[in-house]
């Protein structure tokens, strides 16, 4: 068995806590035991929080990472921007030693200190790296033939790659061996790699650049999105009801975590990764595994 | 005709070898590897071959000087033509000059259907016509001009003041789109077939003209029309030197002149001295310019010295040192202006005064004569 | 229309140097990779981050933080930081920018709204009884306790460490 | 001995025949046997040619001594010629010996400079200072050398020239507000006061790139060391507290180690802004402000200055023409040197035996010229290194009967391998050193009479093959 | 409906021109020489006379090759910056002028000539040259010269000797 601290953050276990289920229901079927530890905040967000106060931004973060520290035990991130946030913090740290002082000043008034030990890794890059390929093959029991995922691969997973480490941002590959090993099709589209538009702070642009990767994947004849992101998410699934709305389109694509199409493929019903609770239904795709 | 008819016909045998043409040779005098004498010696006793392979055949000037002094009345220049025809049998051939271009060029020009763009130069306020009774025959001005650009010559202004005479004097002249080469050169270099293709072109383009007189401002053309093409050929047309038309409105008043200041003198071309006897109508043309004065070189008329090259062929130090010799003859005149007749003295007096090492004793402008008249005619 | 008048602003350079990141905006040599990669830029014309740049290395405060800075637009993509030949690293330097807009306080209203929770519950998603009856329903455990403390703590001004927070105030 | 390998031609029928016409089988064994009709009727008037030998002087004079020439020198010495270098001014040194610092060594340029010529004297080179060049004469391996030394004549004989002379820096004259401000001053003004410690109560300094270079009048091209000396001058000033803007027209940094330097200039926040025309300097008495136009956001960028530094183009010594007519070394449409060819003699000239390095030939910075000065030093080497030179019979020759002296032949020859010599009075031919003929027969495509011609393709040769295929 | 216009001109389709190259040793020589070891492709009409340098090629030069008989002449010298004699390939194309002029006042379609720079690495181009040129010469048709019977050096040799 390997231990693994799950980083939740705050995505998963307050807004989407089905992709929290995937999870927990399909990672110990790899052989990993999840340990849940105490004293995590969010880690915190990349995008907002960080543009109020990097300084700031980067203590919250490295309590976080200290706090996982003192449990000699390493940490997965299933979100990312939560592994945004950690790795980036984590680089910063270790480039500047006068940022790392300054930020363990703070730490030191709650008696933490942060000393740049802790690994910390996307799940997704823990299956590749650490277990392999293979063993995500072999805990499938109904492989997921003829399903045609478009991968939405997102920013913060593999951009900056100098920090990140994951993939060639460019041209990444890892989900797609992911889809792959589940017995998916991963298909290439268009805007495979576009921004979701999420962090962007004004009223049009994001959903404009939504509905390019929606008219990209629906040209490529996908069955479903494949994602990684919990930000992305709320981008596409609550998305497509936006731009039904507002721009009288439908798109009909269901948008499905990664997680979750292993939890399928491992032979779990929809309800058991919580599927059901999408707006977007993903029938078509379960009607096509049965 | 073989050389043996030659010898005949020029009266070869008669040589008693005074030496006389060999002495007044322009080119002996540089050349002292050159004498007629020696030729006309080797042309009576030697076999044929041994002749015919001797480079010095190509080297004389045909200036036709030494007939002029031979006490034998020997016809030196038409034994040389005869014997150069026979050489050039056997694959003989002079030194040509620029590469061969101007020889390729006439060669070229036997083909009787080119699309030649020979008469771009005629401006609008030139009056010529398609057909009529006369012809302007313009020569080889056009490509001289190009072939010559090195060397900044500008003969065609020659041609554009023949055409302006002739207006003057009420002519519309004929000038032939798909006019050739008349063949001199070719003639003198001793090839006589493409010479004959060009001969029987130029005469055919006459005749479908209809022209019955032609005119000339080039020594070389008028002779090969008024000597050799009637020699070979049945042509019935009258031709004519501008010189010659140009004293006869002198003389009857209808042509009058500017004043010109200046001291000039006057090259007489050998082809049109010597070969055709036209000395006096030049001249006339020459003072009857006002408040011209004219003077003459000690060596004039039929005792003019050549300038120095002919059928483009053989130019060499000789040729050089001939033409810095004449013109510091003309120089000496004190003239400030030297007018010339024919379009390669030109070419040839500009090329040796271009040399920055030829010095000032012999830089003169040039011009010539038809250029000169042209220029000066009082608008009625 | 007279052009506009811009006086190169050194001082301003100096303070967005001292934000984390901000130093990298003087390795930019305007070549554009990142215009040619960003997503925002392919929507719209108002937000190029070569002309941030390039406001930046003038040390156009106005331009850059006063109130309808187009810095705000950036998506946080990271596709300019992955490109840059020099490591300008755009999107943190436009981060810094937007630091230095939350001092001066002309960020966007909603920008307090997005982020102020976690500062006050530690969660950027506000918790509420409908997310443990809704874990519940799924069968996942509770939530576990935030350290608030200790979140407070930290988060706590240190004028002495941080010499580019709120004491720019009173400057003109 | 054997058959002389000038009686020799290749119908090339495997290259420019079989290989090239593989699907046209019949048409190509007909123009086979067309090209092998020419090379025959070309080979029956070939004669056979000799290669000739001249004996070699193993002296070596240098033209300059500024750190190229002293470099080379060196590097002679080192393989044992004997080196003289002249001198124009009263010691060596050049432009460099009054530099504050090099690039990237960030030493004095005097310290650079009195090490190479104290290394030079120490292998017993000569340096002739106040040295003028009066007369050259000879050709490769055999170079006549005159001097004047201070009023008095100097000869000696030489196997090599390298002409090491540099360049001058470009003269702003009244533009840029040159002359008009007193705080605008050139790079090399700058230079001279960091060494003399008098830059005070400044708190902006703006360079301006490209003055004299790039088309801006001087020199038509990049003088390739002005963008690196500037962003070390400007490190210099920067890391005094001075802030720096350097108004370029692109940044040119191409030497070895300059890339990081302009990047730590950039890191020290020098400002670098593109500039086009002329920057508007405004002030009273003395320039205070420097204003120029945005290309990327519709305004008028203004920088407060208190000093302005123009980085003035190189252009060519002033000397350089008549240098040029001294050593018959053609220049460039730059007026610099130039070098027989870009890629297969570049540091070469047009006359065999006299090379070029440093920025006589073209501006360069000092990492370069010295590079092409110890190349220049193996050329020269490898030259001198043997008893005799060979001469290529591929030579023009003159048959003087037909030659009118008239010097088209000498005034299109590139190697000045042809002289009009007065024969007896009056006359002139011309004459071909066959030391200096190329081979190339423009000359014979010039002459108008046909005297000049080029051995081994003889107009009579090339005009057989012509008759040969359409005979 | 638009009828095509008839021509009068006769089809050169069967026609086989020859065509005169000047490559000067250093460039157009050997690049001639790297087409064929590249096997690139060109129609058999060339025929490669080599001299030394563009700049040694007259208007005589290619004159006489018309004068002979050729439909095209092709002279192909160094680009100008890596001519192995410095201005070389600039007197080619300044005497090339000159050539071009007489050509077309005599009559030749200037067409018929052409002056090109191929170095010494470029093989592609000479075979792209060379083919290009032979289809524009063949679409020109035969040249307009009747071959002119002039001296024969193999008759000379074989009459005299």
């Amino acid at each position: 068995m390997m231990r693994l601290i799950p980083f939740w953050g705050c995505m998963m276990p307050l807004k989407y806590p089905q992709m929290e289920l995937a999870i927990r229901k399909t990672l110990p079927n790899l052989g990993i035991e999840l340990v849940d530890v105490d004293g995590f905040t969010c880690c915190p967000d990349p995008i907002y929080f960080k543009a109020r106060n990097k300084i700031k931004w980067l203590t919250v973060a490295a309590r976080n990472l200290a706090v996982a520290e003192e449990t000699g035990i390493d940490i997965i991130t299933m979100c990312s921007g939560c592994i945004s946030t950690l790795k980036e913090a984590q680089y910063l740290l270790a480039e500047d030693p006068d940022l790392m002082a300054q930020i363990n000043r703070r730490l030191k008034r709650i008696n933490r200190e942060y000393k740049g030990k802790v690994k910390v890794k996307h799940a997704v890059v823990m299956m590749r790296d650490d277990l392999g390929i293979e063993a995500i093959e072999k805990s499938v029991k109904r492989p997921l033939e003829d399903i045609k995922v478009a991968i939405h691969y997102g920013c913060h997973l593999l951009k900056p790659s100098q920090i990140m480490r994951v993939d060639d941002a460019d041209y990444p590959s890892i989900l797609d061996d992911f889809v792959t090993a589940i017995g998916a099709i991963p298909l290439d589209h268009d805007e495979k790699l576009l921004c979701c538009g999420k962090g962007c702070m004004d009223d049009e642009l994001p959903l404009e650049m939504t509905e390019s990767i929606f008219a990209s994947i629906e040209a490529s004849g996908a069955d479903c999105m494949g994602l990684i992101c919990p930000t992305c998410f709320s981008s596409f699934d609550m998305g497509q009801i936006m731009i039904a709305r507002q721009k009288g389109k439908t798109y009909n694509i269901p948008v499905i975590y990664i997680f979750q199409l292993l939890g399928l493929a491992q032979g779990l019903s929809a309800e058991d990764i919580g599927l059901h609770t999408h707006r977007v239904k993903a029938d078509k795709v379960l009607e096509k595994i049965v | 005709m073989n050389i043996k008819e030659a010898i005949k016909k020029s009266r070869a045998y008669l040589c008693m070898e005074c030496g006389k043409c060999t002495g007044i040779c322009p080119v002996s005098r540089f050349n002292h590897g050159f004498s007629p004498r020696v030729l006309v010696n080797k042309t009576i006793r030697s076999g044929n071959l041994d002749l015919l392979k001797d480079k010095n055949i190509w080297t004389c000037l045909t200036c036709k000087l030494c007939d002029e002094r031979c006490p034998a009345g020997i016809e030196y220049i038409d034994l040389t033509l005869a014997t150069r025809l026979e050489a050039q049998k056997i694959g003989e051939e002079a030194m040509c000059s620029h590469g061969g271009a101007a020889q390729s060029l006439m060669r070229i020009m036997t083909t009787p259907n080119l699309e030649q763009k020979r008469t771009d130069w005629l401006d609008k306020d030139l009056k010529v016509t398609q057909s009529g009774e006369v012809v302007y025959f313009v020569g080889c001005l056009p490509y001289f001009d190009v072939l010559f650009s090195d060397i900044e010559v500008n003969t065609l202004k020659a041609a554009k003041a023949s055409i302006k005479i002739l207006n003057k004097l009420g002519m519309t002249p004929v000038v032939l789109p798909q006019e050739r080469c008349c063949g001199h050169d070719l003639l003198w270099g001793g090839d006589f077939e493409n010479f004959k293709r060009l001969a029987e072109h130029n005469i055919s383009e006459i005749k479908k003209a209809g022209a019955k007189k032609i005119i000339f401002s080039c020594p070389e053309g008028y002779r090969t029309f008024k000597i050799d093409y009637p020699k070979y050929f049945t042509c019935d047309f009258q031709v004519q030197h501008i010189t010659e038309l140009l004293s006869e409105a002198i003389s009857n008043g209808s042509l009058k002149f500017k004043n010109f200041d200046k001291v000039v003198t006057f090259q007489d071309a050998c082809r049109l001295g010597r070969h055709l006897g036209i000395y006096d109508e030049p001249r006339t043309a020459i003072t009857s310019i006002p408040e011209l004065k004219f003077t003459e070189m000690t060596r004039n008329r039929n005792r003019a010295i050549c300038c120095g090259v002919s059928a483009w062929m053989n130019c060499s130090t000789y040729s050089k040192s001939i033409q810095l010799a004449r013109l510091r003859e003309a120089k000496e005149t004190e003239a400030e202006l030297l007018l010339v007749s024919c379009p390669k003295c030109e070419i040839h007096f500009n090329c040796a005064m271009k040399d920055e090492r030829a010095g000032k004793d012999v830089q003169i402008e040039t011009m010539q004569l038809v250029t000169l008249v042209a220029e000066l005619i009082e608008e009625s | 229309m007279p052009k506009e008048k811009v006086v190169v602003d050194f001082r301003f350079r100096e303070k967005l140097n001292k934000i984390t990141g901000g130093k990298h905006h003087n390795y930019c040599y305007q070549c554009s990779a990142c215009v040619a990669v960003c997503p925002a830029a392919r929507f719209t014309d108002e937000f190029n981050p070569r002309i941030i740049l390039l406001k930046a290395l003038l040390g156009m405060e106005e331009a850059l933080i006063g109130e309808d800075s187009p810095i705000w637009l950036c998506t946080n993509c990271y596709s300019c930081y992955e490109r840059c030949p020099q490591d300008v690293r755009p999107i943190e330097v436009i981060i810094a920018l937007k630091n230095l807009a939350v001092e001066r306080e002309t960020a966007p209203a909603n920008l307090a709204k997005l982020s102020e929770n976690i500062a006050e519950t530690g969660m950027s998603v506000t918790v509420s009884s409908a997310v443990n009856r809704r874990r519940q329903e799924l069968g996942l455990p509770p939530l576990k306790t935030i350290p608030l403390e200790e979140l407070k703590k930290i988060l706590e001004e240190d004028e002495a460490e941080e010499p580019s927070s709120k004491k720019r105030k009173g400057e003109p | 001995m054997g058959l002389n390998p000038y009686l020799f031609d290749i119908a090339n029928i495997r290259n420019q025949c079989s290989w090239v016409h593989q699907k046209e089988p019949e048409k190509a064994t007909e123009k086979a046997k067309e090209l092998v009709k020419m090379s025959v009727a070309r080979v029956r008037e070939l004669t056979p040619l000799f290669m000739k030998e001249i004996p070699v002087n193993r002296d070596v004079v240098i033209m300059g001594g500024g750190i190229t020439g002293l470099r080379c020198g060196i590097d002679l010495l080192m393989r044992g010629f004997k080196v003289r270098i002249i001198e124009k001014n009263d010691a060596a040194g050049g432009l460099v010996h009054d530099l504050s610092s090099i690039y990237p060594s960030f030493r004095p340029g005097k310290e650079v400079i009195d090490e190479l010529v104290e290394e030079f004297t120490k292998r017993n080179g000569e340096i002739i200072t106040s040295a003028e060049l009066v007369d050259v004469t000879g050709y490769v391996g055999n170079f006549e050398v005159k001097l004047n030394v201070k009023g008095s004549e100097r000869e000696f004989l030489v196997g090599a020239i390298v002409l090491a002379t540099g360049s001058q820096l470009y003269n702003p004259g009244e533009r840029f507000g040159y002359g008009r401000f007193p705080n605008v001053i050139t790079n090399m003004e700058l230079e001279k006061r960091i060494r003399a410690n008098d830059i005070k109560d400044v708190q902006s300094v703006v360079f301006v790139q490209c003055v004299g270079s790039r088309g801006d009048d001087g020199n038509p091209g990049c003088s390739r060391y002005c963008c690196q000396a500037a962003i070390k001058e400007a490190i210099h000033l920067r890391e005094q507290g001075i802030d720096v803007t350097i108004l370029n027209r692109g940044v040119r940094v191409y030497s070895k180690g300059a890339e990081r330097m302009y990047r730590k200039a950039r890191e020290l926040g020098v400002l670098f802004l593109p500039y086009e025309g002329e920057p508007e300097i405004t002030g009273t008495g003395r320039a205070e402000q420097i204003t120029v136009p945005s290309a990327d956001l519709d305004a008028e960028i203004s920088i407060p200055v208190d000093l302005i530094i123009l980085s003035v183009g190189m252009v060519p010594a002033e000397d350089s023409l008549r240098l040029s007519e001294l050593f018959k070394v053609p220049r460039g449409p730059d007026k610099f040197f130039l070098e027989r060819h870009s890629k297969f003699g570049p540091v070469e000239t047009t006359v065999e035996g006299v090379f070029l390095c440093g920025c006589c030939q073209f501006p360069q910075d000092i990492g370069d010229s010295i590079s092409q000065a110890s190349a220049v030093a193996s050329k020269v080497a490898a030259l001198l290194s043997r008893d005799k030179i060979t001469l290529a019979p591929i030579t023009s020759a003159v048959d003087e009967v037909y030659c009118r002296g008239c010097g088209r032949c000498a005034e299109v020859c590139e190697f000045h391998a042809i002289e009009i010599i007065e024969k007896e009075k009056g006359i002139y031919v011309a004459q071909v050193n066959e030391a200096l003929c190329k081979g190339c027969g423009t000359c014979v495509a010039a002459c108008p009479t046909g005297a000049i011609d080029l051995k081994h393709f003889m107009s009579e040769q090339i005009k057989a093959q012509l008759e040969a295929l359409f005979g | 409906m638009v009828r095509s216009k008839k021509t009068t001109k006769p089809s050169h389709k069967n026609f086989e021109p020859k065509i005169v190259a000047f490559c000067c040793n250093w460039c157009s020589y050997p690049a001639a020489d790297g087409a064929g070891v590249s096997r690139l492709q060109y129609p058999t009409n060339i025929r490669i006379v080599r001299v030394m340098c563009g700049g040694r090629v007259t208007p005589g030069f290619v004159l006489k090759a018309f004068e002979l008989g050729a439909d095209g002449v092709l002279v192909a010298t160094c680009h100008f910056e890596d001519c192995h004699y410095m201005f070389g390939a600039r007197r080619a194309a300044d005497v090339h002028k000159i050539t071009e002029k007489l050509a077309e006042m005599i009559g030749i379609e200037k067409e018929r000539l052409k002056l090109d720079w191929i170095s010494s690495a470029e093989a592609t181009k000479f075979a792209k040259v060379a083919t290009e040129f032979t289809e524009m010469v063949r679409k020109l048709g035969p040249s307009p010269i009747k071959k002119v019977a002039t001296n024969n050096r193999n008759k000379i040799r074989e009459g005299i000797e």
